[in-house]
C-alpha cells in the first residue's frame, strides 16, 4: 500500500482508511494519495489494499475499511440484500477501455454474430452480464441466444485461443495484450443502450456516512480532482501504473484511456438498477436514490 | 507391477551387493525434478497449449530468478511462511488433543461422528466472507482458514492411528498399572506417531496452499497476493514464477517433515525397512 | 519313600476364607464372535495362597491364556469372578507384573531394551538411580547386559522373550503371571531362567502364577501345579508337588520323587488330552 | 433400542450445536450470520425444487466420479512408488511441488491443457484428493510387517497376487483412512472447481449467492454441501466396516473393555 | 552296542560336488544398525543332502533364525554363499517353505484359518478341488480341522502355531525350513507334531532344517543334529543320529543310544554356551 503525505491535513484529524484494488483504474486514488490531493483537501488517507470481488464489501462492513473501490452492480445487489452502503464518489465510466474480442477469422463482426454462442464476463452478477444482454437486445437476440459464462480476466485470451469461449470481455490493460495477441475487437461493452455506464466507484458504510461528512466531501473532491488531473494525461499514468501494479510502462503506453469522473450519475444509475431487475438480478426494483449519501 | 513387485523381492540382495553404487535420494529426486522440468519445456513446443498461456519451463524459471533477486519477493514468503507455521502449528496441537480424546472413548467417537463428517467437508474458501467480516484482511483470517482446514486432516489421521494400538501392547500396559495418561504417552502416542506423520505432511502442503488461496482472494500480503497482483498485470511468466516458487516451497516443507521423521520414526517398519540391508 | 499317588484334587485346590490372595469362582469365559460363540474356559475353581508358586498346565486352546487375561483383569468374565485379597477384580490390580505369550508384541518396538524394562518402573514412580540398578540387574540375570540400547526388533526371538521376562522382573510385582515364558530359549537359559524365577518367588515373595508345556518345568518349578482339561475346560486336576523347597537343576530332577509327579501328570494331560474329564467337573456340565 | 440409540448419538451434538447457535443468533442479528429458523427456511426454498437436479446432481456425479478416480489411481500409484525404493525417490519432490500448488491457481492450467468441460472439473477433483490416498498408500506399503514380507516371499507369493492377498489387505487400514479424507477434500474442490468457467452445479451456485449477498442461501448452500459429506461418509463407513471386518475384530477384542 | 562318541564332525559336515542338495559355505552375517554392526554369524559351513532331516540347535541368539533367512533367500549374506542345487541363492527358491519364529505375525490377519493355509497353493496355481483336500488334511493333521473359519487371532497362541505348520505341510515343499515350529505347543500335541514331521518327511522326501531348543526333539526327529556355538557362530558339532529310521515316542527315547545322545548333544551345548569353540573356527577367526 502506499500512504498518503499528511501535508495540509488538519492535525488530529482521523485517517480514513481507503480499500482498493491495483488496477489502472484506481490510480486515482493512488495519485490523489502520491500528488497530496487528499490531504490539500483535509483528509488523512491510508491506502489499504483489498481483493475485489467477494472480500470487498464484508472488509468494509467489518470496519476494517472506512471506503471501497467497488463495481456497482455489487453494491446495488448488497443494497437490494438490506446492507446498508452508501456510494460516495464516482471513479470511471465504462468508454472504449471494455472492449470485446474474438478470435481472428471467427466470422463474427458483431453482436448479432453472436447467436448460439458462448460469451465471458468475469462475474455473472457483474456489470458485464447486464451490458451484453442489452447489447444482445439491440441486436434482435435473446438472452438465452447466448451463452454467458464466467471466468478472470486473465484466463479469458488462453480460453478464447484454445475455443472454450467464442468471445470474450476484456478490460484494460488486458484488452491492450488481447490486441497485441492478435484478437480482433468487435465492439466496445458499453456502447448504445449502456455507452457510458458507470462502472465502478467508492462506497462507505451508511454509518461511516453519516458520521463523517466532511470527510466524504473531501475524498470526493480529491477524486474529482485527482480524475480531472490524470483524465488526459497519458504520461502520468505511464508513470504511476507500473509502481503499484504489474502492469508495465509499455503497455500503460498502449491502453484506451478510461474515463475517470467523480460523478454520479443518478440516471445512469437507476438505468442499471432498472436493467438488474429486468434480467433478474435482483427481484424487485431498487430506488438507487436511497444509496446516495444526501437523502 | 508385476516389475515393480518383483524388483521387491529380490530388493534386498540388490541394496546389499550394490550398495556402494546405490544413487543416491537426491539426486534421484533431482532426476525426478529435471524430468518435469523438461516435460513443461516441451509442452509449448510441441504445440500442446500457447506459450503466450504457458510460457516454458526455461522462461518460467529466468522469471523466477529475477525475483529471487528482490526483497519484495523475500518479504512475501515470509508473510506466506508465518501464516503457514502459526496455522499449522495451532491445527496440529489443537487435532492431536481432541484427537486423542475422541479416538481413545468410544462414547466420543460415536458422538461426534456425525458432526465432524458434516463439518469436514465444508470448504475453506466459503469461509472466506465469514473470516473477513470477523478479522477484516488481518493474518488472523489467513489463519482461520489455515486451521480450519488443516485440523480434519490431522484429526482423521489421528484417529485411525489411535485405532491402530496393538492389543497385547496395551494389555502389557494396562497389566503394568499404568495410569490413562501413561498409556496414552507410552503406548497411543508411538503408534498414532506413523499416522499424525502422514497428516502432518497432508496438512503442510494444505496449509500453504490455504495461506497463498487467502492471500488470493482476501488480499492479505504474501505470495498469493503477488500471484494475484502479477495475473491482474497480465505478467504471466511472473505468475508462473510465484506458481513455481509455491512448488518449491512445498518441496521443502517435505524435505523438513522427512527428516523430522527419521528421526521420530528410526523404530518404525516404514523407516527402518529403509535402512537395514 | 512317599506315597505312590501325589496329594491332588480333582477340582481347584480351595482355601478357608480370607487366606486366598487370589480366589477363581466358577470362571467362565464366552468369546463372542460373528460366527458364533467360542467357549474358552467352561468352569474353573481355585485359590492361589500368598506366596504361593503354582504352575498350570493343559493341552493347546485350552484356555490358560485366556484364564490368565481374567486374573489379569485384562478381559472380563462371562460368568463368575476372581478375587484378588477378597476384591472382585474389574481392571488389572496393582503392583501386578504379566509375561505374554505374544512377547514379541507386548515389547514396545519404539524404546531400546533398556527403555523397556525400565517403562514401568518410571511410571510407577521409583525414583531413577534405583531404576538404573533395577534394570541392570534384571536385564543382567536374563543374560541381557550386553544389549540394552538395542531396539526388540533387533534381537532375537528368545532375547526378546528375556527382555519382557526382565521387565517383569525388574517390576517387582506382588503378583506374577507367566504365559510359557521360555518357550523361544534354549535349554541352557531355560534352566537359568527357571533358577531365577524361583529366587526371585523366594527372595520377594512374590505369588507366582506360571503358565507352561513343559511338565518337568512344571514340576521343577511349582509348588503346586494345575492341569487344566481341554474344551470344554475345567479344572483336571490339581497336584501338590511335595519336593524339597531347594531345588537343584541336576538333583532335583533325578529324584524319584520328581520322575513319579512326572509319569502323574503326563499320564493326567494324555487323559485330558483323551477328553477324560475329572468327575465333579462332569456333574457340574450335568446341571 | 439399538436404532433409538443411534439415532441418540447421531443427532446428539448436532443438536446441541444447533441450540447453541440459535441462543447466540437470538440477540443482535448480524447479516452474514442468519439464525436457524432463516437458514432452515431458505434451506427448503432453495434446494428442495428444480436446484436439486440441475444444480447439485451433475455436481455430485462429478464428485462421486472424481473420487472414484482419486481413489484408483492413488492406490495405484501409492502401491507402484511404496513398493519401490527408486520410484520413490524419483517421484517424491515432483509429487510435493504438485501438492504444494493452490487448486486455484492450478485451475487455469488445467483449464488450459484440459479444456474448459466436466473433465477439468473431475480433474481439479483429482489433482486435490488424490494425495490423501497416494500418501496413506505409501506409507500403509511401507509399514507391512516384516514377517508377512518374508512370509509371502518364501512361499512365492509375488506380483500381482503379492498386492493382491498381502500388501493391499495389511496397507488397507492406512489406505481408509485416506479414502476418508479425499471424500471431504473432493467436496471441496468440486466447489472449487465450478467456481470457474461454470455455468451450474452446487459450487458455481453457493459462489453466484455469495456475490449476490444472498447470505442465507448461501449458508444453506454450505449446509447442503455437509448433508453430502455426512451421507458419502456414512456410504463410506459402510463400506470400511466390511472391507476391515477382520481389522476392527483385531483391534476390538480387548481394546473395548 | 554302537561307540560311545557319536559320528561327528567339529565343523559342518561337507559333502562332495554334485551331491549336496544345499551348501552354506563360509556363510557370514552382519546386521548393520545405527548403533552399529552386530556379527550374527561369523563363518558357517555344512551341506545337506538331499532328503536329509537335519535338526540345528544351539543357545539363543547364536544366529539360527539369521541363518534359515539366509538358506531361504530372505536375507543377503555379508560374505559366503548358500547354494541350492548348485545354483547360488538370491532369493527365495520355488518350492520351500519356511515357519517362522514369529508364527503369529507370519499369519495374514486377514485371512481366516483355512485360507491362509489354501494362500500358497492357490498362488501356486493348485486347482481348486485338490486344494480343498490339502487344506483339510494338513488341518486334520495338525489337530485344527474344527476351526477352519475362524481368524488367526481368535486362536490360542498354540493352534496360531500349528496354523502355520499346516501352511507349510499343505504347501508340500521341497524343502522345509522350520524355526521352533513347536515352541507354543502343549507336549503331548508337540509329541503328534513330531511324528507328523516325520511322517511328512518320509512320504515326500522332502530336505528338512529343523531349529529346535529341545534337545530330546533334535534327537528324536533328526537323521542329523547341527550344533551351533554361541557368538561369534561357527558350527560347533554336526553329529549323525545313528538310530533306527521307524521312530517310536515311547521305545526311541527310552534306547540307551537315545540317552547317550541326548548326554553328548547337552554337553556340547552346554559348553558353546561357556564359550569353548571348537579348532577349526578358532584358527579360522585368528586369521
Ligand atoms: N480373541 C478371541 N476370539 C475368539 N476366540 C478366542 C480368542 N482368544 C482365544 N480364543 C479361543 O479360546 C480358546 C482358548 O484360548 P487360549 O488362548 O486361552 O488357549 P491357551 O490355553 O492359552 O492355548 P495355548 O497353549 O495354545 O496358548 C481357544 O479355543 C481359542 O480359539
Ligand atoms: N534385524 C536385526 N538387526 C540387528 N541385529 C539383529 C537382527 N536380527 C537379529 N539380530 C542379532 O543377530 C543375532 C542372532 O539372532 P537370531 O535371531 O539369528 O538368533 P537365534 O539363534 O534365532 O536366537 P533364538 O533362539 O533366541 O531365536 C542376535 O544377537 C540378534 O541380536
Ligand atoms: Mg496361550
Ligand atoms: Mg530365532
Amino acid at each position: 500500500g502506499t500512504n498518503a503525505g499528511a501535508g495540509a491535513a488538519e492535525p488530529g484529524a482521523a485517517t480514513v482508511k481507503v480499500g482498493y484494488f491495483p488496477l489502472v483504474h484506481t490510480a486515482t486514488a493512488v495519485h490523489a494519495s502520491e500528488a497530496g490531493v487528499f490531504s490539500k483537501n483535509g483528509i488523512n488517507v491510508e491506502l489499504v489494499q483489498t481483493q475485489g470481488g467477494a472480500t470487498a464489501i464484508p472488509t468494509l462492513v467489518s470496519g476494517n475499511i472506512d471506503v471501497t473501490y467497488t463495481n456497482y452492480t455489487s453494491v446495488l445487489l448488497a443494497k437490494h440484500k438490506g446492507i446498508p452502503l452508501t456510494i460516495i464518489s464516482g471513479n470511471d465510466v465504462g468508454v472504449e477501455d471494455h472492449g470485446i474480442f474474438v478470435k481472428k477469422d471467427s466470422g463474427i463482426e458483431s453482436i448479432a454474430d453472436l447467436k448460439g454462442k458462448k460469451f465471458a464476463v468475469n462475474n455473472l452478477q457483474n456489470i458485464g452480464t447486464i451490458a451484453i444482454t442489452s447489447l444482445l437486445e439491440e441486436a434482435g437476440l435473446q438472452r438465452g441466444d447466448v451463452e454467458i459464462i464466467e471466468m478472470p480476466y486473465p484466463d479469458m485470451q488462453a480460453a478464447l485461443d484454445s475455443g472454450n469461449t467464442d468471445a470474450i470481455w476484456q478490460v484494460e490493460p488486458f484488452q491492450a495484450s488481447a490486441k497485441t495477441n492478435g484478437f480482433t475487437k468487435i465492439g466496445n461493452l458499453f456502447d448504445g443502450p449502456v455507452a457510458d455506464m458507470p462502472v465502478a466507484g467508492w462506497i462507505t458504510t451508511e454509518k461511516f456516512a453519516k458520521e463523517n461528512p466532511e470527510a466524504i466531501k473531501a475524498f470526493k473532491a480529491s477524486i474529482g480532482e485527482s480524475a480531472k488531473e490524470l483524465q488526459d494525461n497519458r504520461d502520468e499514468l505511464v508513470k504511476l501504473v507500473p509502481t503499484f501494479t504489474k502492469v508495465t510502462a509499455e503497455v500503460v503506453k498502449q491502453i484506451e484511456m478510461p474515463k475517470f469522473t467523480s460523478d454520479i450519475d443518478n440516471d445512469q444509475l437507476a438505468k442499471a438498477a432498472e436493467l438488474m431487475h429486468k434480467y433478474g438480478i435482483i427481484d424487485k426494483p431498487l430506488d438507487v436514490g436511497t444509496l446516495l449519501p444526501n437523502e | 507391477m508385476t516389475q515393480i513387485a518383483e524388483e521387491q523381492v529380490v530388493g534386498g540382495h540388490k541394496a546389499a551387493t550394490t550398495r556402494p553404487r546405490q544413487t543416491p535420494k537426491a539426486v534421484l529426486g533431482l532426476i525426478g525434478v529435471l524430468v518435469f522440468l523438461g516435460a513443461w519445456e516441451l509442452l509449448p513446443v510441441l504445440g500442446i497449449v500457447n506459450a503466450k498461456y504457458l510460457p516454458p519451463a526455461s522462461e518460467v524459471l529466468a522469471a523466477l530468478a529475477l525475483d529471487l533477486g528482490l526483497t519484495a519477493f523475500w518479504v512475501a514468503v515470509g508473510d506466506t511462511m508465518t501464516a503457514w507455521a502459526i496455522g499449522l502449528a495451532i491445527a496440529v496441537v489443537l487435532a492431536l488433543v481432541l484427537g486423542l480424546l475422541i479416538g481413545m472413548s468410544p462414547f466420543l467417537r460415536r458422538f461426534t461422528n456425525s458432526t465432524i463428517e458434516f463439518l469436514r467437508p465444508i470448504p475453506s474458501v466459503a469461509l472466506i466472507p465469514l473470516a473477513v467480516l470477523l478479522f477484516g484482511m488481518k493474518i488472523e483470517s489467513s489463519l482461520l482458514l489455515i486451521i480450519y482446514a488443516c485440523f480434519w486432516q490431522v484429526l482423521i489421521q489421528v484417529l485411525y492411528g489411535v485405532a491402530d494400538v496393538d492389543n497385547v501392547a496395551m494389555q502389557t500396559a494396562r497389566s503394568y498399572g499404568f495410569s490413562h495418561w501413561q498409556r496414552v504417552r507410552d503406548v497411543v502416542f508411538p503408534t498414532m506417531l506413523p499416522y499424525l506423520m502422514t497428516g502432518i505432511r497432508l496438512a503442510a502442503s494444505v496449509a500453504l496452499i490455504l495461506a497463498i488461496t487467502a492471500e488470493l482472494l482476501i488480499g492479505s500480503p504474501g505470495l498469493g497476493n503477488e500471484i494475484t497482483l502479477a495475473q491482474s498485470g497480465g505478467a504471466i511468466a511472473g505468475m508462473y514464477a510465484l506458481i513455481l516458487a509455491t512448488g518449491f516451497l512445498g518441496v521443502l516443507i517435505n524435505v523438513v517433515t522427512r527428516v523430522v521423521e527419521k528421526r521420530v520414526l528410526s523404530w518404525h517398519p516404514s523407516v527402518r525397512g529403509e535402512a537395514t540391508p | 519313600m512317599q506315597s505312590e499317588n501325589p496329594t491332588s484334587h480333582a477340582g481347584g485346590r480351595t482355601l478357608p476364607d480370607g487366606e486366598a490372595l487370589l480366589s477363581v469362582r466358577n470362571l467362565k469365559k464366552v468369546y463372542r464372535t460373528d460366527a458364533g460363540d467360542i467357549e474358552a474356559v467352561r468352569n474353573l475353581t481355585f485359590d492361589l495362597g500368598r506366596g504361593e508358586l503354582v504352575c498350570l498346565v493343559g493341552p493347546s486352546g485350552s484356555g490358560k491364556t485366556t484364564l490368565l487375561k481374567c486374573i489379569a483383569g485384562l478381559l472380563a468374565s462371562t460368568e463368575g469372578e476372581v478375587r484378588l485379597d477378597g476384591q472382585v477384580i474389574t481392571g488389572p490390580p496393582k503392583k501386578m507384573a504379566v509375561v505374554f505369550q505374544e512377547y514379541g508384541r507386548s515389547l514396545f518396538p519404539w524404546l531400546r531394551v533398556a527403555e523397556n524394562v525400565e517403562l514401568p518402573l518410571k511410571n510407577a514412580g521409583v525414583p531413577k538411580n534405583e531404576r538404573k540398578v533395577l534394570v541392570e540387574q534384571a536385564l543382567e540375570a536374563v543374560g541381557l547386559a550386553h544389549v540394552p540400547k538395542s531396539y526388540p526388533w533387533q534381537l532375537s526371538g528368545g532375547m526378546q522373550q528375556r527382555v519382557a521376562i526382565a521387565r517383569a522382573v525388574a517390576y517387582q510385582p506382588e503378583v506374577l503371571l507367566m504365559d510359557e515364558p521360555f518357550a523361544a530359549v534354549d535349554a541352557q537359559t531355560r534352566a537359568d531362567l527357571e533358577d531365577l524365577i524361583r529366587s526371585v518367588w523366594k527372595k520377594l515373595g512374590v505369588t507366582v502364577l506360571f503358565v507352561t508345556h513343559d511338565i518337568d518345568e512344571s514340576i521343577y518349578l511349582g509348588e503346586r501345579v494345575i492341569i487344566l482339561s481341554s474344551s470344554p475346560t475345567v479344572v483336571q486336576e490339581d497336584i501338590v508337588i511335595d519336593l524339597p523347597a531347594e531345588r537343584d537343576q541336576l538333583e532335583t530332577r533325578s529324584l524319584p520323587r520328581f520322575t513319579e509327579l512326572r509319569h502323574h501328570v503326563y499320564a493326567e494331560i494324555q487323559k485330558a488330552k483323551q477328553g477324560h474329564r475329572p468327575e465333579e467337573a462332569i456333574t457340574m456340565v450335568a446341571k | 433400542m439399538k436404532t433409538l440409540k443411534s439415532i441418540g448419538y447421531l443427532l446428539g451434538l448436532p443438536l446441541i450445536l444447533l441450540a447453541w447457535w440459535w441462543i447466540a443468533t437470538s440477540g443482535a442479528a448480524n447479516f452474514f450470520v442468519p439464525t436457524p429458523a432463516q437458514l432452515a427456511e431458505t434451506f427448503v426454498e432453495t434446494w428442495m425444487g428444480e436446484r436439486l437436479v440441475t444444480d447439485v446432481l451433475p455436481s455430485v456425479i462429478r464428485l462421486v466420479v472424481g473420487v472414484l478416480a482419486a481413489i484408483v489411481l492413488g492406490i495405484g500409484l501409492g502401491l507402484a512408488v511404496g513398493l519401490n525404493r527408486t520410484m520413490r525417490a524419483l517421484t517424491e519432490p515432483v509429487f510435493e511441488f504438485f501438492r504444494a500448488l493452490p487448486p486455484p491457481v492450478l485451475v487455469p492450467v488445467l483449464m488450459l491443457l484440459v479444456g474448459i468441460n466436466d473433465g477439468m472439473k473431475i480433474a481439479v477433483i483429482i489433482s486435490g484428493c488424490i494425495w490423501p490416498v497416494l500418501l496413506n498408500t505409501i506409507e500403509g506399503v511401507r509399514s507391512i510387517d516384516p514377517v508377512q514380507n518374508e512370509t509371502s516371499r518364501s512361499y512365492g507369493i509375488s506380483g500381482f497376487n503379492r498386492i493382491r492377498y498381502q500388501v493391499l489387505p495389511s496397507a488397507t487400514p492406512t489406505i481408509m483412512a485416506g479414502v476418508r479424507q479425499c471424500l471431504s477434500i473432493g467436496l471441496i474442490l468440486m466447489v472449487i472447481s465450478e467456481m470457474f468457467a461454470s455455468s451450474s452445479g452446487l459450487g458455481f451456485t453457493i459462489v453466484q449467492f455469495q456475490r449476490s449477498f444472498a447470505v442465507p442461501e448461501m449458508w444453506s448452500g454450505i449446509v447442503v454441501l455437509g448433508l453430502i459429506g455426512v451421507a458419502l461418509s456414512f456410504i463410506f463407513q459402510w463400506c470400511e466396516r466390511r472391507v476391515l471386518r477382520w481389522y476392527h475384530g483385531l483391534k476390538e477384542v480387548e481394546n473395548a473393555v
